[in-house]
């Protein structure tokens, strides 16, 4: 097994660099630079030009690049032009609510939509089934500051049991009753992404249904609950297991509209941001980091395939 | 079928996690000697307090309660002392000798003296955001002795103490060794040191600014009144806490989540107000919206007749009802600065608000107009200027303008802007200054570029003179040049609005251009 | 393809419902009743009334005709990021699928991208090149043209297994024939499959992209847009909001019936891959 | 038909295939040997039967043989000429001769085509027939052939039978008028009535068009039926090769004859003793002869390769039995 | 046979399609005795596996039906019994084996696990017992290494031996009735040979009947005490199994074996039976086999003919009077 890790690992390592090119062409594109937005709008033309030369920005790109690159390789992702603290520990900071927003919301998703989505396979072309799909197909449609700003309006003004936004820091402060705060957010995060998971769930329970070996454990005599379970569900799993990766993943960055409703102090709000302000370390720095946690999780999705199909794992000398 | 196991199972885990957080969440056990903080929901997050170089509204909101300047606004906004004793003009103004008020200490416990004030004086001259006209003037700047501190310049400047009472890029006083260290990059958190009545505690990114009661703040004896006399803090903390959605931000007022919301949206105005739990406050300073003309490269260079042309097209009453709505907060008033300041003048106004279409239309042709696409920069970040430019669009092409209305993001807008071959018209807004001299369009070096002979004779004699009737009569004839030359077209006043709980007191009616909370106290 | 709609009831609404939003984007002026840019400042925010059929919005332009003339837009972008997806992504997944030397170099290509959240994407554009169409569709069209890849990719290589392709080289026929003739007719169906809810979520992607007002410039309504300056009046004129929500739930929804019913119904083989995610 | 003396259509010296397999997720790269040098002749006309247990390579030299797959070792002569190492248009000539007939009749068709366009695009390949009329002719004409009513071009193959599809598939190899004809378990996925449908037609088409085939299958009666000599293979090795009268009337090597015995008999309840054990994986065949794991009259010597010898009654069999 | 362990009377399934409603299965009657082999032969569709699933109530929902007869077990009627009240008797005294070893297990349980959830089921054994009493299972259908085996997973093992660890599983509580249905279709002539000697060992060993589904004649001669040829859903031919292939009556069973090669050198040439096998859509009226008998007369086309004892325990259902005709 540690051998296909290593492997993969250093196969991410090219796709790091081209995303790190990428990143650095398109951030250095974008008209205006983190110069003329420190000094402000009634800054003059001199001024601008002067910050410019004490950041730096002059140098030809391809310099630029190098020096960045080389902290990079060194594991230092060079300093936020506006927070005097490296980008590391601004991600870090930012790290802790996305990370827990998206545990929170993932943990919403597999609780709500696994369940459902079994139900429907197992109920298939029933009105359960035609119901809950659509449920889940109008979930999936439904824009997420509505959803947010609805459950605001509801859970928190009129009913008054949930805070409205900001999420004080949980790790630091050591109370875990600020999770609260990030009850709603995740909730407007969640139902959204149950929508994929519900259908992912029915289709490869349905595909899995027509398998040799569920009739096999019918003619077992096993209860209809323990053949849907054990033996149909358990199979569809890699499939479920592969979906559930990828939205966890679209979480980190995608959840940019809810943060910027509930004003959490999250990932996708400090990348907003950092593109306004054109703080190049932070923004490259941000999206080297999401594309890796990408490709972690995709790993630890592949590495999960085995424990979960050991057909995978190796294969028989047949 | 009964329900499977497995999602019996599943369910009952998660209506455990539920109600676990819910039950924690109201029960946190107030503590007795708590002290006492108030929470105020800004619109964004400055990424500096230091007001000598940036000009964002909400750094000035929360920096001038850490930072004072020499002087500062009555409420008719006339600049009267703060740190400053007094001062006197001598040699027909071009020497000014400033005494400043003894046993006023900086947070850090060292007594500020005249040392300071020249080091932060230099370093804002030198750096300042909008000190660049006065930098012109000024020659040179002594140290008396420790408490008096001599202004010496080329030509008469009255403005200058105007300048000295406007915090926002203006003349804060810092400590002499953070004003020497400093160079164009605004100071770092650790050298907010100041002398105001709140001290910087701690700045948590996306989070809150919070700020602390600076026990023995030298305060004047005055009676408090808007932004003048004793500014003794009454709350022992406050947190500043950047909200970026309006929606959300009153939510979390309704919601107690916050005391003060700052800039509230104009489509609010009318519930908010009907709601008895919060109170309404209309800012004193007008916000104007403008739209700036190239005067250095393009089709409107030179070209008077044509800029002529495209005010005579607008209706500003549409624009503003459409924009802003709620009659409240806004006014139709062609002047510069609003009715009850001195600045006020009619010189011009007659040209402002025709709306008359086929007349702009015939005025363009005579110009010269053929059709060409004239392109205007918007900041999509600013919701007003989408709103106003939108109208103001629609408005053109029904006189025959052909518009190419390019929304960018703040930072592309201004990088295109310095650029003079990208843009015709570029829109964007100022906050009313006591001291006109100071609007963007009377800088030259300010993206539009007006710089005209008769622009730079009647501003020189503007600044010589000192006696303020004259002053505000040769103001009068720049306005009037403004209609002629029209460097810019200014859209009518609007008004933001903030909002806050019924439980505070200590508020002025009308909020005075950045909202202070040293007198609040919560119920 | 009747009999498939008569099974479930429910695609008959729908592609009703789909129809009938085609037709308004097709014959727009026909059907507004107002010139959709044109602000009428004091019927501002009016609510549903006989002039203005589904009431105003804040700058007093007519909602029924910017929802009629909105479905231009929208479907046309939607179509410009599906075809954008289509064409690029079979053509590098076939590729990547057929010839062993590139599949390397794609599918490294198609993580890269994937890593890229088209939000991100679309800021960039936008900033670069100004708001547009054009850009809206390249953010949006290159997310969803890696998942086209990876998905024509592992249908290419389970289609390369078939016995007729082996036949088809017993008798000589060329690489080139096997994949325009054999390969490539044969993915239809399923790319039909993914098409239908890469539209689906495009259309959302656009809205998210128009909220956060870096999709398609102000000038062009679409349901987007409509929905942000919407999102500003929710209190105030609830329907501002509301109407636009509502269209794009029952597009997208519609839309993902109808994909559903096809993928019900294309070739089992490919139905595990296809999973219309 | 016993074999006429003129040169061997086929010449198959020392044929080697051996797939680089990847293990699951945690083994290193395997070799799999699927075919271990085989060696045979197919003269003209001749039905030459492979017969063998699943894993046993037969399948993978019927493809070897028409270069689907490209052989590792060893040479395969067609008329004198290696198809080993032709290439491009050579190898595409060459194919015209050579044609192959799949098992599963439901997955031979592009499940997109019409009939009449399956049956007709090698003629389109080769250009053997210019205009459309002319194709619509020859498809009508090979159809009739085959015993399927011409206006069957229009449909596509899931309208079919697994029996009608086998006759279509046989059409589209009788397309080009090959003189060699690869035929994979042709009859295996059919049912018995309709199996004998397809033995007869094909026997049919050789005599008719003077064809050579090469009939792979696991079906010990079929291959007796059909083949004029017949080659046991096990484990990628020819074991034994015969004419069919001399093979099945007495089966020498000694898996040949578990062969035969396992297979059940009509009418008849075999009660010997049953071969025991599982054929050993390819990966890593046992050493020397592959069968003496399972053999029952192993010695020691079979540890090593045993030598292919000709026995006087013209059959080669490799076995230390009877080296 | 009044004492059968099984009596299927008139036995009629039907599938719900587009097509409208297809009969599979017309009024089959057969017994099945103790410690009999019951051989039930015929081509596909000819609704052999139908029965079999039938008998399981596994029959395809919601489109497979029993529309009328019925299934005696034991003196209990199957028919009527509830989804639950089968699941006491599926893998517990009626259990059954398929044609697919490869597909037959699930490939993420070891097979000891899929044994033992029989044996918790029916036994309620705990885990520990059930899994050791698997090994024993396995050693006693012949997997070497028993012990181990017990652990890996069906991907581990060839075909012969999945299809060793299906009968273990079948046979894990000793049910009355094994129905298996083509077993061997799939495994190679000598592995299948070995699975055939085991089962008869089996057979013989424990009280238990098997119910052998198959469409391969030489199986049937290999194993079958008793022998039923279907066709189109309807029952052909049914006679003990002595000397079985000499006194064969019905023309579709003597044209058969007309059509099947056989390995001994002297068979003549191939007699295959004209046509195509009948889809359920479109059966022919009368007997099921009148388009393509030889034999047909105008009678055929039109009556199902009755099933006749033309000597003792042989019918046949064939309008068709005397001997001669038929040979």
């Amino acid at each position: 097994m540690l051998r296909y890790i290593i492997k993969r690992v250093l196969s991410m390592i090219p796709s790091l660099i081209l995303t790190s090119i990428m990143v650095f062409l398109m951030v250095h594109l974008i008209p205006g630079d983190p110069a003329i937005t420190m000094l402000g709008d009634s800054a003059t033309e001199e001024s601008i030009e002067q910050m410019r030369e004490e950041m730096g920005l002059n140098q030809p790109l391809v310099n630029q690049y190098f020096i960045w690159m080389g902290k990079v390789v060194h594991g230092d992702l060079g300093d936020s032009i506006f927070q005097n603290k490296s980008v590391m520990a601004t991600i870090a900071d930012r790290a802790e609510t996305s990370v827990l927003l998206g545990v929170m919301a993932m943990i919403l998703i597999v609780l709500i939509s696994l369940p459902i989505g079994i139900i429907a396979a197992v109920k298939v072309n029933t009105w359960l089934d035609q119901g809950i799909s659509s449920l889940a197909m109008f979930l999936a449609s439904v824009p997420a500051f509505w959803l947010g700003l609805n459950l605001m309006l509801l859970f928190s003004v009129k009913l008054g049991w949930l805070p409205t936004s900001g999420f004080p820091s949980v790790f630091r402060s050591g109370d875990w009753s600020n999770l609260r705060y990030l009850i709603l957010p995740s909730i407007s995060i969640a139902l959204p992404n149950t929508a994929l998971i519900i259908r992912m769930t029915r289709s490869s329970m349905l595909d899995v249904i027509k398998e040799d070996y569920v009739r096999t454990a019918r003619s077992k005599g096993l209860t209809e609950n323990a053949v849907y379970i054990k033996h149909v569900f358990r199979n569809s799993l890699i499939a479920v297991v592969s979906s559930l990766g990828f939205v966890f993943a679209s979480l980190i960055s995608g959840t940019v509209v809810t943060e910027s409703v509930f004003s959490l102090p999250g990932v996708g709000q400090l990348l907003v941001s950092s593109i306004m302000l054109r703080d190049y370390p932070v923004i490259q720095g941000v999206i080297l980091i999401i594309a890796l946690v990408f490709m972690i999780i995709n790993l630890l999705v592949d590495i999960s395939y085995a424990k979960i199909d050991p057909r995978i794992r190796y294969t028989s000398a047949k | 079928m009964k329900k499977s196991k497995k999602f019996r199972f599943l369910s009952s885990v998660m209506m455990a996690v539920m109600l676990l957080t819910l039950m924690a969440s109201p029960f946190a056990i107030a503590a007795e000697e708590e002290p006492t903080v108030l929470r105020v929901a800004v619109e964004n997050e400055p990424n500096t307090l230091d007001n000598q170089v940036v000009t964002n509204d909400c750094a000035s909101t929360i920096g001038q309660h850490i930072f004072e300047t020499l002087y500062t606004y009555d409420e008719d906004y006339n600049a009267v002392p703060l740190l400053a004793e007094s001062d006197e003009t001598l040699e027909d103004g071009k020497v000014v000798k400033i005494t400043l008020r003894q046993g006023v200490t900086f947070h850090n416990g060292k007594e500020m003296t005249a040392e300071d004030v020249y080091a932060s004086l230099t370093r804002w001259l030198e750096y300042g955001s909008r000190s660049s006209q006065m930098r012109e003037y000024i020659d040179s700047i002594e140290v008396e002795d420790a408490y008096t501190i001599t202004l010496n310049f080329k030509q008469p400047y009255s403005p200058w103490k105007n300048l000295f009472a406007f915090i926002n890029g203006g003349p804060a006083i810092y400590p002499k060794e953070v004003a020497e260290a400093a160079t164009q990059e605004p100071i770092s958190e650790d050298q907010y040191i100041g002398t105001g009545p709140y001290c910087f505690v701690e700045h948590e990114q996306a989070r809150y600014f919070k700020l602390e009661k600076y026990e023995d703040y030298a305060a004047r004896d005055e009676e408090a009144e808007g932004l003048s006399g004793d500014r003794t803090g009454q709350m022992d903390e406050i947190d500043f806490i950047p909200v970026a959605n309006a929606s959300t931000r009153i939510n979390g007022l309704l919601a107690g989540d916050y005391d003060y919301v700052r800039i509230a949206t104009s489509d609010m105005y009318e519930d908010l107000s009907a709601n008895k739990d919060v109170v309404v406050s209309i800012n004193k300073g007008t916000k104007m919206p403008l739209m700036f003309f190239n005067s250095k490269a393009g089709i409107f260079k030179d070209n008077y007749k044509l800029r002529q042309a495209v005010l005579t097209a607008l209706d500003m009453e549409e624009i503003m009802s459409i924009a802003v709505g709620p009659e409240e907060l806004w006014d139709l008033n062609g002047s510069i600065n609003p009715e009850w300041n001195m600045f006020y003048s009619e010189e011009g106004i007659d040209t402002w608000n025709q709306a008359d279409p086929e007349k702009a239309q015939q005025m363009a042709e005579e110009a010269g107009y053929q059709g060409e696409p004239i392109v205007i920069l918007i900041n999509n970040t600013q919701q007003l200027h989408v709103d106003i430019c939108t109208v103001i669009a629609q408005q053109l092409e029904s006189a025959g303008f052909n518009v190419d209305a390019q929304r960018l993001d703040a930072a592309a807008q201004q990088a295109k802007r310095a650029d003079e071959t990208q843009w015709d018209i570029h829109f964007t807004h100022h906050i009313f200054s006591p001291e006109p001299i100071i609007y963007n369009w009377m800088n030259a070096g300010y993206a539009g570029w007006w710089d005209t002979e008769e622009k730079r004779d009647l501003v020189s004699k503007y600044v010589a003179e000192t006696d303020p009737e004259k002053q505000a009569k040769i103001w009068s004839d720049i306005q009037a040049l403004t209609y002629e030359q029209i460097p810019v077209i200014k859209t009518g006043d609007c008004y933001e609005f903030d909002v806050y709980s019924v439980r505070l007191t200590g508020l002025d009616e009308r909020v005075p251009l950045w909202p202070c909370f040293w007198r609040v106290t919560l119920a | 393809m009747f009999n498939l709609l008569r099974k479930r009831k429910v695609a008959i609404v729908a592609s009703v419902f789909l129809i009938a939003v085609l037709i308004c984007g097709i014959f727009a002026p026909l059907i507004s009743t107002f010139d959709p840019n044109e602000t009428h400042g004091k019927d501002r925010l009016s609510t549903i009334n006989s002039t203005y059929w589904l009431g105003t919005d804040n700058y007093g332009r007519d909602i029924f005709s910017r929802i009629i003339y909105g479905t231009r837009m929208s479907l046309v972008g939607s179509l410009g990021i599906v075809v954008f997806a289509v064409v690029l992504g079979v053509l590098l997944g076939v590729v990547a699928g057929y010839l062993r030397s590139a599949q390397m170099v794609i599918m490294r290509l198609a993580d890269v991208l994937m890593a890229f959240p088209p939000l991100l994407l679309a800021m960039m554009l936008m900033a670069i090149m100004g708001s547009g169409v054009f850009n809206v569709v390249i953010a949006i069209g290159a997310y969803y043209m890696t998942r086209m890849i990876r998905i024509i990719y592992s249908l290419t290589l389970k289609i390369k297994e078939e016995t007729y392709i082996e036949a088809m080289h017993a008798q000589g026929a060329s690489t080139l024939r096997i994949i325009l003739r054999h390969i490539v007719p044969n993915l239809v169906s399923p790319i039909i499959v993914q098409a239908t809810f890469t539209f689906s979520s495009a259309l959302l992607q656009m809205a998210a992209l128009d909220f956060l007002g870096l999709g398609i410039p102000p000038q062009y309504p679409t349901w987007g847009n409509m929905l942000s300056e919407g999102s500003r009046f929710m209190t105030r004129a609830p329907w501002m909001v509301v109407i636009p929500g509502l269209v794009i739930v029952l597009t997208v929804l519609s839309i993902n019936i109808m994909g559903d019913l096809l993928r019900d119904n294309i070739d089992p083989k490919f139905r595990d891959i296809v999973k219309g995610t | 038909m016993t074999a006429s003396y003129k040169e061997p259509l086929i010449q198959v010296r020392g044929l080697e295939k051996v797939f680089r397999i990847k293990g699951g997720m945690l083994e290193k790269k395997q070799n799999l040997r699927a075919v271990r040098g085989v060696s045979f002749d197919i003269m003209p006309q001749e039905t030459f039967g492979l017969v063998g247990e699943s894993g046993c390579g037969k399948s993978t030299t019927g493809r070897l043989i028409l270069q689907l797959l490209r052989p590792t070792g060893g040479e395969v002569l067609m008329e004198g000429k290696n198809l080993a190492s032709m290439k491009g248009r050579a190898l595409k000539e060459q194919r015209a001769k050579m044609q192959m007939v799949f098992q599963d009749p439901y997955a031979s068709f592009d499940p997109r085509q019409n009939i009449y366009s399956a049956v007709s695009e090698p003629m389109v390949i080769y250009g053997l027939a210019k205009t459309k009329r002319e194709r619509r002719e020859k498809v009508a004409q090979l159809l009739a052939d085959v015993g399927l009513n011409p206006d069957a071009m229009e449909k596509c193959p899931h309208e079919f039978s697994g029996g009608q599809r086998q006759r279509i598939g046989i059409a589209r190899a009788l397309a080009l008028h090959p003189q060699f004809m690869v035929l994979d378990e042709p009859v295996s996925a059919l049912d018995v009535s309709i199996q004998a449908q397809v033995i007869n037609l094909l026997l049919e088409m050789k005599s008719q068009y003077g064809l050579t085939y090469l009939f792979i299958s696991h079906d010990l009666s079929v291959i007796k039926y059909i083949c004029d000599r017949v080659a046991v293979m096990y484990l990628g090795e020819i074991i034994e090769m015969a004419d069919k009268e001399t093979l099945f009337a007495q089966p020498l090597h000694p898996y040949s004859q578990a062969l035969l015995a396992a297979a059940p008999k009509i009418g008849e309840q075999r009660t010997g003793e049953v071969l025991t054990g599982e054929v050993p994986s390819p990966i890593r065949p046992p050493k020397g002869c592959a069968f003496h794991p399972r053999c029952p009259h192993a010695r020691e010597c079979c540890k090593q390769v045993p030598p292919v010898q000709k026995l006087p009654d013209g059959r080669l069999i490799a076995c230390w039995l009877y080296a | 046979m009044n004492d059968a362990l099984l009596n299927v009377k008139d036995l009629t399934i039907t599938f719900q399609t587009e097509r409208g409603e297809l009969t599979a299965v017309d009024h089959l009657s057969f017994d099945l005795g103790r410690k009999e082999t019951l051989c039930i032969v015929g081509e596909s569709g000819s609704g052999k596996s139908v029965t079999a699933l039938s008998i399981m109530g596994l029959l395809p929902q919601p489109a497979g039906r029993v529309t009328n007869g019925s299934i005696r077990f034991q003196g209990q009627e199957l028919t009527g019994l509830t989804n639950k009240q089968m699941q006491g008797i599926r893998g517990n005294r009626i259990s059954m084996i398929f044609q697919e070893p490869m597909t037959s297990l699930n490939p993420v349980y070891t097979v000891g696990y899929q044994i033992s959830e029989v044996l918790k089921k029916h036994k309620g054994m705990n885990t520990k017992e059930a899994m050791r009493y698997a090994a024993e299972l396995l050693e006693r259908v012949g997997i070497p290494e028993p012990g181990k085996r017990v652990h890996s997973f069906p991907h581990e093992l060839s075909g012969g031996l999945r299809q060793r660890v299906m009968i273990a599983m079948a046979l894990s509580c000793d049910p009355d009735i094994l129905i298996a249905d083509e077993p061997t279709t799939a495994l190679d002539v000598t592995i299948q040979a070995q699975i055939l000697r085991l089962m008869e060992t089996l057979k013989q060993d424990l009280d238990m009947s098997i119910i052998f589904i198959t469409h391969d004649l030489g199986v049937v001669s290999q194993i079958s005490d008793r022998t039923i040829v279907m066709y189109g859903g309807m029952k052909m031919e049914e006679r003990y199994a002595d000397g079985f292939f000499d006194h064969v009556q019905h023309p579709y069973t003597v044209d058969l074996l007309g059509c099947i090669p056989t390995s001994s050198l002297s068979d003549g040439k191939l007699m295959p039976i004209p046509g195509m096998i009948p889809s359920l859509a479109n059966m022919p009226g009368g007997c099921r086999f009148s388009n393509r008998c030889r034999r047909a007369m105008s009678a055929c086309h039109e009556t199902i003919p009755e099933l006749r004892e033309i000597e003792p325990g042989h019918w046949i259902a064939c309008h068709l009077e005397d001997k001669e005709a038929v040979l």
